[in-house]
């Protein structure tokens, strides 16, 4: 098997992707997005309850897609809980650098994103396959629209 | 896992029909001597696009080399050779679907331009309430253009159901056609459970019903031999880059009646008798319908496809096909939690599949890393996918030139994807 | 003869801006090393079609020997690598017209498709008594798509005239805009008489008024650097084949905030986001305007004909076709005879004649027995003929890789007509 | 200068080009259809006075068009005189074989029209020239069309 591989579908992704967490419709949830794409059509919906301070309180979603896409959309909502709006956005910078630069470290990342960005890490693998950093983002791209009220994002 | 036994006649191996030298096939095919990742080249992905023989690429590049020029309009040598090689190709089409004329062959961009010709030039004239027929198994080429058609005029849409097996039901179709049904138009050939629909059968209902038929032969006239006057098909569309031949070429066929009283769909030069401001007039057809300056070497390259594929002949490569995918299907069937779609009795050499509890997406990376090509997705047929109650599937589609040891590749690899899933 | 001084500047030779070596170039095309009736071919219709350098055949060879597969639906690396190339080519298209984003472009067959899919996705929004306005010049390409626009929706279709030297007559376009005028259509360079049209100043008339433009540029990026946005043109469409590419290739810009109005044209594959009987929906611009399977082969060539024009830098080719023109101008006026049909300051290197009692289709017949490719008829242009009063004339149309030779060539052809008709 | 070429504008040619014969309205025309031949916007009208037995009494034509479609014209109305409809049909289609075939000598041709076919003879240089077919036999469509009482034949 190759090392490529390996490195894409680790045993946690296999993991995530089987077991997702947070798989679930949250009460409550105030914000919410789909996110769609018509490569493969995969779709995921993202749900965020954002708390008065602006926190997001709890974040979930449901949806049906590949390994990766599903692997990204359970670990996001592990590392989002707490954040602000802006630092769930500065985290997908870092996170959207971490699946597409080559030679990205942790130490060029914002300072607070490193520890969500170590669990992360074990997406990277997408580097390598750059028609999979879709689906590695997908997640992202919806929570990125339920942020800004938008109901759809596509990653065409 | 349904039973195969359908699938085993003929066997692999069985080109008892004037059998061809595959290696010598393979040999004429430039792309298939690759490798991808250090592997070599696996590519059962002719039902998305086809490779082409040594032939087609070098027709292309001598025209370019040593003869071109812009066609119709020239009074020098260049001009009215290419002209006259240009025009013979619509002969060569002609002959391929058994046309009655070449006058009857409009050349288009590929099978998705020439049905939204037929949507716009014949579709305009329906009216409100009119009724099309389509299917489930359509490929969204078959069906965004009776949509929007539907948009400008009104028509209502209807959708013949198809059976488990993936097979046309042509009793609900039968049921479905009435008095204000105008156009049925179906797939000869689904690409992606490979059904071959009871064309002739189908006709014969919508004429009897007063309905025209357009069929969409891109997948049919690939697999076997097509004739448009036995079927007493209205319209046939095909793609030229699935038949061996070059992108950017495709061709409508229609009984010269109807391109008769068709009015033009696009407009600008060669498709004109006279423009003036007062009053334009149009040429005949096919030219009335190709505004513009053609696939002039595309279509060289379509000819030279066709001479190819005739050249080994349409029977042998079915044979062939008929071979291969009755060893494929044995093959999967055997691989566990894969679950084939499309199982009809008529079928050709196309093989949809998922895999118990992995993304098709995934199995497409996987073997991807093994050298081999083929597709996962919706394969431009969503409303497929919700029959069968899957968000995707794998294809592997095969060509003249595949063979039992591809396929034996395709199943060490989705081996290697079990392996890698646990 | 009108007078030809100012032709003159620059005269013959002058490549003062980068000059290139036009015996090298002409090393790169193949075709200009054939012969014609036992003649060196003297290629001058470029106009219709460019001839093309062996850089593109390369390109469009080396993909289908090596890696060719369908685009944008692909897992496998092939379609991958073949789509990152497809829509490379958008953004060496939008850095030819200089775009603001590869997004703006929209891949066609031709312009004349580009100007048709205007027409249906934006044209089919005006209404009964809007007006559009074209000019006298016309291909028929910017003229049919309206007239057929005209008989879908009754727009009413105004005609700028144009001068006796072949200009564009800005003051009666002036006093032709109107509250009505929804659209311009008019062509940058003309394909008959090589007159470059004042588009700036049309541009901004047009939208002093609330009317958009749409720039037929199919002559015109071929002989001189275009700027779609200090143009600030709505709709700036032009076609491969005469850009040194491939056929079967064109492409239309558009402004980004119309593109994302506008509805689809063509329905298919690759052009929707999903699709269900119920609702289907569209994909963002340029892929919504891009149904099927799209010239993947002819993209990557023409994307091989930019980097070659490039390569030569477009200056240096206007400022070489400037010298040709100003030597052919002056060699044809010599002629006794001839008149030419074109004279206005702002040329691109067209030129198109008569000679006194011989009819134009006698001209090439003739001079084709020299080796002598030149367009003779009414150039897709009927209405400009109607205008000068002549069925039709000859044209010898440059491009990068002619000479001052060339022109003498033709020249002494010319006499062996006249000699011919005594 | 090439023999083809000298082949194809023989001098009768060039002089019937020049100075058509018949180039004129007639009288009486109760016969009449457009040739058009939209490669080069050639177009000539045939006119054709048909006496009570059906003969050709008279024939003329209009327009404008390259040497060879107004000489072909021109002969073609010396020729047809006194024909009557089959007789002008038939010569029609031995003219079409001089003008296409390789090969074709006059004794292929029916014996009435021998006399005829040795004046347009000189019109058998289009062969050399494919594309000019159409010049040469515009003139002899749009007597056809005529004939068939069609007001309009192109060469398409
Ligand atoms: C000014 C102009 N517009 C439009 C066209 C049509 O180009 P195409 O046939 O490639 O669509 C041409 C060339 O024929 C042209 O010169
Ligand atoms: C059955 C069927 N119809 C239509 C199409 C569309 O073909 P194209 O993209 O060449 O227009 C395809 C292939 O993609 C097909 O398989």
């Amino acid at each position: 098997m190759d090392d490529l591989l390996r490195d894409l579908y680790q045993e946690v992704i296999l993991d995530h992707g089987k077991h997702p967490r947070n798989l679930r419709h949250p009460e409550g949830a105030n914000r919410q997005a789909r996110g769609y794409n018509p490569l493969c059509g995969d779709q995921v919906t993202i749900y965020l309850v954002e708390d008065e301070d602006g926190r997001i309180a709890d974040v979930a979603f449901e949806g049906k897609g590949c390994a990766i896409s599903m692997a990204s959309a359970s670990m996001m909502t592990e590392v989002l809980r707490g954040k602000t709006e802006a630092e769930a956005r500065r985290l997908f910078d870092d996170f959207h650098r971490l699946c597409t630069e080559d030679g990205f470290t942790l130490d060029q990342a914002y300072a607070e994103d490193r520890e969500a960005l170590e669990r992360l890490q074990v997406l990277s693998g997408v580097r390598a396959f750059p028609v999979r950093v879709k689906c590695a983002t997908l997640a992202w791209h919806a929570m990125t629209a339920a942020l800004d009220g938008e109901g759809q994002a596509t990653t065409e | 896992m349904a039973s195969v036994e359908t699938m085993r006649t003929p066997t692999a191996g069985d080109n008892s029909v004037q059998a061809f030298d595959v290696e010598r096939v393979r040999a004429d095919f430039p792309v298939l001597q690759q490798s991808v990742h250090g592997k070599p080249l696996t590519y059962l992905d002719s039902g998305a696009s086809a490779q082409k023989p040594k032939a087609v690429l070098e027709a292309m590049d001598e025209v370019y080399r040593t003869c071109y020029a812009n066609v119709h309009r020239g009074a020098y040598y260049f001009s009215q050779h290419l002209t006259d090689r240009y025009e013979s190709v619509r002969t060569k089409v002609a002959g391929l679907l058994n046309a009655a004329s070449d006058q009857e062959i409009v050349f288009t961009r590929n099978v998705t331009e020439a049905i939204n010709l037929v949507a716009h030039s014949f579709g305009n004239s329906l009216s409100a309430g009119d009724e099309v027929i389509i299917s489930e198994m359509e490929h969204h080429a078959n069906i965004v253009p009776w949509q929007l058609l539907r948009d400008r005029v009104g028509i209502n849409l209807k959708v013949v159901p198809i059976a488990d097996d993936g097979s046309f039901r042509l009793d609900a179709y039968e049921s479905m056609l009435g008095p204000r049904t105008r156009l049925v138009a179906i797939t000869h050939t689904s690409n992606v459970l490979g059904t071959v629909t009871p064309m002739k059968e189908i006709i014969r209902l919508a004429h009897k019903a007063g309905a025209l038929v357009l069929v969409d032969g891109a997948q049919a006239v690939v697999h076997s031999k097509v004739d448009v006057r036995d079927l007493d098909a209205d319209f046939y569309a095909f793609t030229g880059h699935k038949l061996y031949g070059p992108t950017a070429i495709g061709a409508l066929y229609a009984k010269a009646e109807l391109l008769k009283e068709m009015p033009p769909f696009l407009g600008g030069g060669d498709m004109i008798r006279s423009v003036s401001f007062a009053e334009t007039t149009y040429a005949d057809p096919p030219h009335r319908f190709e505004a513009g300056t053609p696939p002039i070497v595309e279509a060289i390259g379509l000819g030279a496809a066709i001479d190819y594929v005739n050249g080994i002949g349409m029977e042998a490569i079915s044979a062939h096909e008929a071979g291969l995918l009755a060893y494929a299907t044995e093959r999967l069937s055997a691989v566990e939690g894969l679950t084939i779609y499309g199982r009809a009795k008529e079928k050709a050499a196309i093989v949809s599949f998922t895999l118990d509890g992995i993304h098709p997406h995934d199995i497409g990376t996987i073997v991807d890393r093994e050298g081999v090509a083929i597709r996962v997705g919706h394969h431009c047929a969503q409303p497929l996918m919700e029959r069968f109650c899957v968000p995707a599937t794998a294809r592997a589609s095969m060509g003249l030139y595949n063979t039992t040891d591809d396929i034996d590749v395709l199943v060490r690899a989705l081996e290697k994807v079990k392996e890698l899933f646990g």
